[in-house]
């Protein structure tokens, strides 16, 4: 729009849901590689017995700036960004419900993140593990670092839970004519309950992470035994929030594979219906069974063996995707590119985490599996082989939607070879170090144990994984360069709303609301109408929101704040702390009045330009 | 002392600790267990791995049939029929899995229950108890007195990085546990600093210790033999170091032990940290290392009669060891190195360093440990 | 999509949702509070386990008083009142009176402020610091969080009145933001409910 | 349109019938605020007599509130009208989700074995 304001300005302004997209993938990727290098010092580490090249404090902070990073500020950003790029085109929307929220949440999210990553010029790391059990991340026995990971992920969280109220919003008011919840594609549904989980799951994390703030700052006495606290109590607020944000990840990648392989196999999703309601079912179980990750804290055999048979009671829905998955591709007629070998072998990967899972459900067996590299090779399992391989289907199926051109086939197809080979390499023998005596979470073992060879395989797997994503960040500078571009709107012959917007999307997506008729409207049309969707409304001038510099700067004000707040617990902060606090305070609050003060009602663009913008891109 | 029959008993056991020695190898993987909880895991372990393998064989078969059967041939741009979904198909695969469910919801709630049995009502819990197991004064801590109970219970508390293990006869042992075989031994749990993870993966499964809260479990081993235990839990930098020693032994050379190890201090409390008689008796070196040790501040957190303190591990048995503090060869090197810089071996341990302790008490010191042997005391 | 209201007939029936953005607006609010539910589901839970946690402080019989908090919530109450009658007001595009009551309301809030700030000063007289106890922390961090909310929502009620004084009337953009703002006026009393009979008088109670 | 967006309105849509039915409603708001004090005298006295067991006072006063937090979202948050699903669905799944998590924090503490 302003073509006199710089690029920068335009991104740092931006409520276009579709160039938040892009932001969110970019910085997701980024703490996805710092958090994947990291994994691989790791594995540096772990490669042979008594290695010394980390110590133990160091690498402490590794496997939790590791996990912490990974699930928080790698997976959860990647899956929004999937979910802003197309959840408002897939339901037939111009724009999100809150397009200024929207842009908040991004930025609140990647200066929270930022707060947890500048911990390492602060004398270390957060280094209790990323569920930073007390009382090892208490104020007694855990230094400045897991200051910056409770208030960093504090406001990172909030910004994903803005965020996430914004999607559901958006899915339930702002959906075209005719698309009914049963006719929305089956990654809005997972987003809205995804999003839904966040807004009950983020909530007590919020709870948790104040109660540790206070302990920390404000000598609170919530988990020392001492005084009348409880070490258990963190444990259930973590894990009511934990458990849930498992199925946060993987949901939506159920959603990306959804629709993935019903596009590739030319087929539509078989048991559409059933596949929303085990993703509800999911979604209600998934807060009921927390307590499988406390099985051996010792609450009795009552709750371990209820708890257990609700964790179990979640492989029924899981299955029942896992079939319709498999029934989609049989008898379609499957066209096997990047992007639906990442779908298709989801699969199977993840069945084998799943099924992990089901044996870790068994109690008294996971008093052996508990805490064990067993349990590492299960989530790796699912995260890895189920998440990352769903978010890498995404990244091939949309980009050139995203991008207006494809990435690179054959280097893609390496990409995936090694990356898969790679994965089964270093998570399968994780299973049998587990089994064999290997601890997670340990810097080193002695020799003779039995443990050096599995895990020297495990190291080279890892690099393997590691060259794979190399490959695929060759190919995003390399197609960027030698790709051709796109101009056709529909590049795989595809079943959804999105590919029915032209190449580049104009920024109000679609110039007319389409008519929705059918679930997968797009393949409809094709088959039964000209091939193009049926407008709901005349052709009219289009609102559109104005962008704003204030989401940026409320970001800005709650990290200048946090850290303002963790000086207090500095020995020589460079300037008193409270004056930085107050400083945070009035930036944020400053905008948030700002923002509620001037009404703002964007902005329209004129009938004959949106008529000339549509002549351009078709 | 108890008599010379003491003398008599030990004999097979030393024999046996040095066959242990000898053999070297600790167990410690799971998939060869030495005791019921152990075996109780494993038997499941593999009946859940039959049931994963049928749900894995189906998915992966109609998976490659899917994949190779159903690829998109050149040229052939039909498009394929679009099925809604199937009724029957999908009642299919809810309710096999849900009777799958079934079969180890079973064990699942069996072995819950199996594993969560308590130790028997009189079994004592702490070390307040004189020269028996029975406990005497029933009322004052709750427990119902009763006849003949000979049920081991071992108090354990972890630390960071080091396990405390008090047992009911008064006396405390660091880091090797000792064990009768053949019997369940109960085991009452906490922490002092963070939570750590007790675990024995030969005998059986782990439950954590937890700073507040006591924990109940009971391990049991088939035979003889040197058990490796872990710390499961991240407690801080040196987790991975944070091991321990079960070391099973026959019931009589079990009581023979416990009898030397409880025997420092049969006068009873005695209220001075006084030598024992039998250290008396040693030369002078001896003597002297006891002073060094005491005058170094050692006897603040190392008890050495028996006695634990909490503070540090208990070394009345410490020449019996076969690691110092569970992860460095037993040498004088290494002990000297040890005792100047504990840190540089466990990060982050709460051992104060000794860099500039005088050569003299430390020679004193190291030789004065390599004494303490609740097994050739009396050679 | 959407903005096209019929406003000939003057302000509509429930302004508050009459645009999109109302709507949306609506929606994104319960949706929040939905959320809000479990947060201070947490801190009761919190406060319920580490109740009897009082090591060496005072406990909450000692300390806790039924005059005091009966008042507080009678104030609390009453301002729950006025602010639903200030959207009965508003529906009917009554200005004036729905300026009013919410200043009623905002008085009532302020009140019941001062008597929870004298009452935690009180407290901390006798000896129960924020650091004392568990109990001591959880029951500050429970009242003290409700108290925060409270706050909050006398700033926003407050904004809105000096932001739309000078509009002197109801637009389709303000309505929602004075319906959000006595939402959540609403929901703080809710939690207050909770807090009165868990905190204080499960406590005296017995139990 | 925006400038409409921001334009006070002079006159009320509202037809003789709404007003009457509103006027009813907010009587109905009245009585339940009256009704919500009486429950709120009622659980304070319940307390303050101390001869009640406090085994009866404590179920008793907890079902108080919840009656009254009923009420409260129910007439004052409007959550009996129409047009309410979506909200009533999200505050029943807050009070779903936050039923066991109290229950657990209060219970599941590790000290008592269940
Ligand atoms: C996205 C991530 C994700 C997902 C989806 C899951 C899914 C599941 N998880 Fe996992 N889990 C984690 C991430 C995830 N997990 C993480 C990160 C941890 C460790 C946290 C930490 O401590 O740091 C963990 C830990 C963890 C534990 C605790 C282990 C311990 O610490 O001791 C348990 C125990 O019950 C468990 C169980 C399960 C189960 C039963 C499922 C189920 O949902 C799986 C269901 C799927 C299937 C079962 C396969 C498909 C089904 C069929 C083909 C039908 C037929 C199948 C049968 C009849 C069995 N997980
Ligand atoms: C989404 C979640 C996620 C993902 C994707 C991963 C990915 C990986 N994880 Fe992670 N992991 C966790 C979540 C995740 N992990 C969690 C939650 C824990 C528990 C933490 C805790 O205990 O608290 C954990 C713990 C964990 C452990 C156990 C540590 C311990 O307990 O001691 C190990 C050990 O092998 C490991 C390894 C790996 C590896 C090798 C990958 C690989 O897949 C990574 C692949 C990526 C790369 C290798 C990066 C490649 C980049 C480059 C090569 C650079 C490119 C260059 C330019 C762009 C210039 N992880
Ligand atoms: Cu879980």
């Amino acid at each position: 729009m302003n073509n006199n304001k710089s690029v920068l300005w335009d991104w740092l302004t931006t409520v276009d849901h579709k160039k938040l997209a892009v932001l969110y993938l970019m910085a997701g990727t980024l703490f996805f590689v710092k958090a994947g290098v990291m994994a691989l010092f790791m594995r540096i580490q772990l490669m042979s017995a008594e290695n010394d090249f980390l110590s133990g404090q160091t690498f402490n902070e590794f496997i939790t700036m590791h996990g912490t990073i990974m699930l928080f500020l790698a997976a959860t950003p990647l899956i929004f960004a999937f979910m802003n790029f197309a959840v408002p085109l897939q339901i037939g929307a111009r724009d999100v419900a809150f397009p200024f929220i929207n842009a908040l949440g991004f930025w609140i999210f990647f200066f929270g993140g930022l707060l947890v990553s500048v911990s390492w010029f602060f004398g270390g790391a957060p280094d209790a593990g990323w569920t930073a059990y007390v009382p090892l991340s208490s104020g007694e026995y855990a230094d400045l670092g897991l200051d910056f990971y409770v208030l960093g992920l504090q406001i990172s969280g909030i910004g994903t839970l803005v965020s996430a109220i914004n999607f559901i919003v958006t899915i339930i008011n702002m959906r075209a004519p005719g698309m009914t919840m049963m006719r929305m594609p089956l990654f809005c549904w997972t987003g809205l309950v995804t999003s839904i989980l966040i807004v009950f799951a983020f909530t007590p994390l919020a709870a948790g992470l104040a109660l540790l703030m206070l302990d920390r700052i404000f000598g609170g006495q919530f988990f020392i035994p001492d005084s009348g606290g409880n070490a258990v109590l963190w444990q259930h607020i973590f894990w009511i929030f934990g458990h849930p944000e498992v199925y946060i990840l993987v949901l939506p990648a159920f959603g990306i594979i959804s629709e993935v392989i019903p596009a590739f196999s030319k087929k539509r999703l078989f048991g559409y219906t059933a596949m929303v309601f085990a993703t509800l079912i999911i979604a209600f179980l998934s807060f009921m069974v927390w307590v499988h990750h406390m099985f051996t804290v010792g609450i009795g055999p009552i709750t371990n063996s209820v708890f257990a048979i609700a964790t179990m009671a979640i492989g029924v829905p899981t299955g029942i995707k896992i079939f319709n998955w498999l029934f989609t591709m049989w008898g379609g007629k499957i066209t096997f590119n990047t992007a639906m070998l990442c779908a298709s072998s989801f699969v199977p990967t993840f069945v084998l985490g799943g099924v992990t899972g089901v044996m870790l459900a068994m109690v008294p067996v996971d008093y052996l599996y508990h805490d064990t590299y067993f349990v590492v090779a299960h989530f790796h399992y699912i995260v890895v082989g189920g998440i990352v391989l769903g978010l890498l289907a995404g990244t091939y199926y949309w980009y050139p939607k995203m991008f207006g051109h494809k990435l690179n086939e054959k280097l893609g197809i390496l990409m995936f070879w090694l990356f898969y080979v790679g994965f089964h390499l270093t998570f399968f023998i994780q299973h049998i170090l587990g089994l064999i005596g290997m601890p997670r979470r340990v810097f080193t073992y002695l020799d003779g144990q039995g443990m050096e060879t599995m895990n020297l395989v495990s190291t080279i797997g890892a690099f393997l994984m590691g060259a794979g994503v190399l490959v695929l960040v060759i190919n995003v500078v390399y197609s960027a360069f030698t790709s051709e571009r796109i101009t056709v709107r529909d590049p795989w012959d595809a079943r959804t709303l999105e590919w029915a917007t032209t190449t580049p999307i104009p920024e109000y997506n679609f110039a007319q609301t389409p008519q929705v008729r059918s679930l997968d409207p797009w393949f409809y049309e094709k088959v039964h109408g000209d091939g193009l969707m049926k407008p709901a409304e005349p052709m009219d001038e289009i609102h559109m929101p104005n962008g704003s510099i204030l989401p940026f700067m409320i970001g800005l004000g709650l990290f200048v704040w946090g850290f303002g707040m963790i000086m207090l617990n500095m020995e020589n902060p460079i300037m008193p702390a409270p004056i930085v606090i107050g400083v945070g305070f009035v930036i944020t609050f400053g905008s948030m009045l700002m923002r509620s003060i001037k009404e703002d009602h964007g902005y329209h663009i004129p009938l004959d330009k949106v008529k000339k913008i549509e002549k351009e891109v078709s | 002392m108890k008599g010379r029959i003491g003398l008599w008993r030990f004999l097979p056991l030393s024999a046996m600790f040095f066959l242990l020695a000898g053999c070297g190898e600790d167990k410690l993987t799971a998939l060869d267990p030495y005791g019921p909880q152990a075996e109780w895991i494993l038997d499941n372990m593999i009946l859940s791995l039959y049931v994963m393998a049928l749900v894995i064989i189906v998915v992966f078969t109609l998976f490659f049939i899917a994949v190779v059967k159903f690829r998109k041939k050149e040229g052939d741009n039909e498009i394929p029929k679009q099925v809604e979904g199937s009724k029957a198909l999908e009642l299919t695969w809810t309710i096999i899995p849900v009777f799958l469910l079934a079969i180890l919801a079973v064990p699942t709630i069996t072995g819950t229950y199996y594993m969560a049995e308590e130790a028997p009502e009189a079994a004592g819990t702490s070390g307040e108890e004189g020269e028996s197991a029975e406990g005497e004064d029933g009322e004052g801590s709750g427990e119902e007195v009763q006849e003949e109970d000979a049920s081991v219970v071992i108090d354990v508390t972890g630390h960071q990085f080091w396990w405390q293990f008090d047992y009911a006869e008064g006396f405390s042992a660091g880091n090797e546990v000792y064990i009768p075989t053949g019997e369940k031994v109960w085991f009452n749990l906490t922490a002092s600093d963070v939570i750590h993870s007790f675990w024995v993966p030969a005998l059986g499964g782990k439950i954590d210790t937890i700073p507040g809260i006591e924990n109940g479990m009971w391990l049991e081993a088939n035979e003889p033999g040197v058990y490796k235990g872990k710390c499961a839990e991240l407690c801080g930098p040196s987790h991975a170091l944070m091991d321990f020693k079960v070391i099973a032994l026959e019931r009589d050379d079990y009581d023979a032990w416990v009898e030397e190890m409880s025997g420092d201090e049969t006068s009873g409390e005695e209220d001075s940290e006084e030598a024992s008689q039998e250290e008396e008796t040693q030369d002078s070196t001896m003597s002297d290392g006891r002073q060094a040790f005491e005058d170094q501040g050692c006897i603040a957190c190392h008890a050495v009669d028996g006695q634990g303190t909490g503070q540090g591990p208990t070394l009345s048995n410490f020449a019996d060891r076969e690691k110092i503090a569970n992860v460095i060869d037993v040498n004088d090197e290494n002990l000297e190195a040890w005792i100047r810089n504990p840190g540089s071996f466990k990060e982050g341990n709460n051992m104060p360093a000794s860099p500039n302790m005088n050569d003299e008490d430390m020679d004193a010191i190291i030789e004065y440990l390599n004494s303490l042997s609740a097994e050739d005391e009396l050679e | 999509m959407s903005d096209s209201v019929d406003t000939s007939q003057g302000l509509p029936s429930n302004p508050e949702k009459a645009t999109l953005e109302g709507k949306n607006k609506f929606l994104g609010f319960w949706v929040f509070l939905g959320g809000e539910t479990i947060m201070f589901a947490t801190f009761f839970g919190t406060f319920l386990g580490l109740r009897e946690g009082t090591a060496a402080g005072p406990s909450a019989e000692e300390l806790f008083s039924l005059p005091l908090v009966f008042i507080m919530t009678m104030l609390l109450l009453t301002s729950s009142l006025t602010s639903v009658l200030a959207m009965f007001s508003m529906k009917k595009n009554n200005f004036k009176t729905m300026m009013i009551l919410t200043a009623v309301t905002v008085v009532l809030g302020l009140a019941f402020l001062g008597f929870e700030i004298y009452e935690f000063v009180e407290y901390v007289h006798h000896g129960l610091g924020y650091t004392t106890s568990a109990f001591a922390s959880s029951f500050y961090t429970l009242v003290g969080l409700h108290g925060a909310h409270v706050v909050f929502g006398l700033c926003w009620f407050i904004t809105l009145m000096i932001r739309y004084s000078r509009t002197g009337g109801i637009t389709l953009t303000n309505a929602p933001k004075f319906y959000l703002a006595s939402l959540y006026w609403h929901f703080i009393d809710v939690v207050w409910v909770f807090i009165f009979t868990v905190v204080y008088l499960m406590s005296i109670g017995g139990a | 349109m925006s400038d409409e967006l921001s334009k006070p309105f002079t006159e009320s849509s509202l037809s003789k019938e709404e007003m009457m039915k509103m006027n009813r409603e907010r009587r109905v708001q009245i009585i339940t605020f009256a009704f919500m004090i009486f429950l709120t005298i009622l659980a304070f006295v319940a307390v303050g007599m101390e001869m009640i067991e406090p085994s009866f006072t404590i179920p008793f006063i907890l079902l108080l509130a919840v009656v009254q937090f009923v009420l409260q979202l129910f007439y004052f948050m409007h959550l009996k009208d129409k047009d309410h699903e979506w909200p009533n669905a999200f505050m029943l799944t807050g009070i779903v989700v936050a039923t066991p998590a109290v229950i657990a924090l209060v219970l599941l503490l590790g000290v008592t074995k269940y």
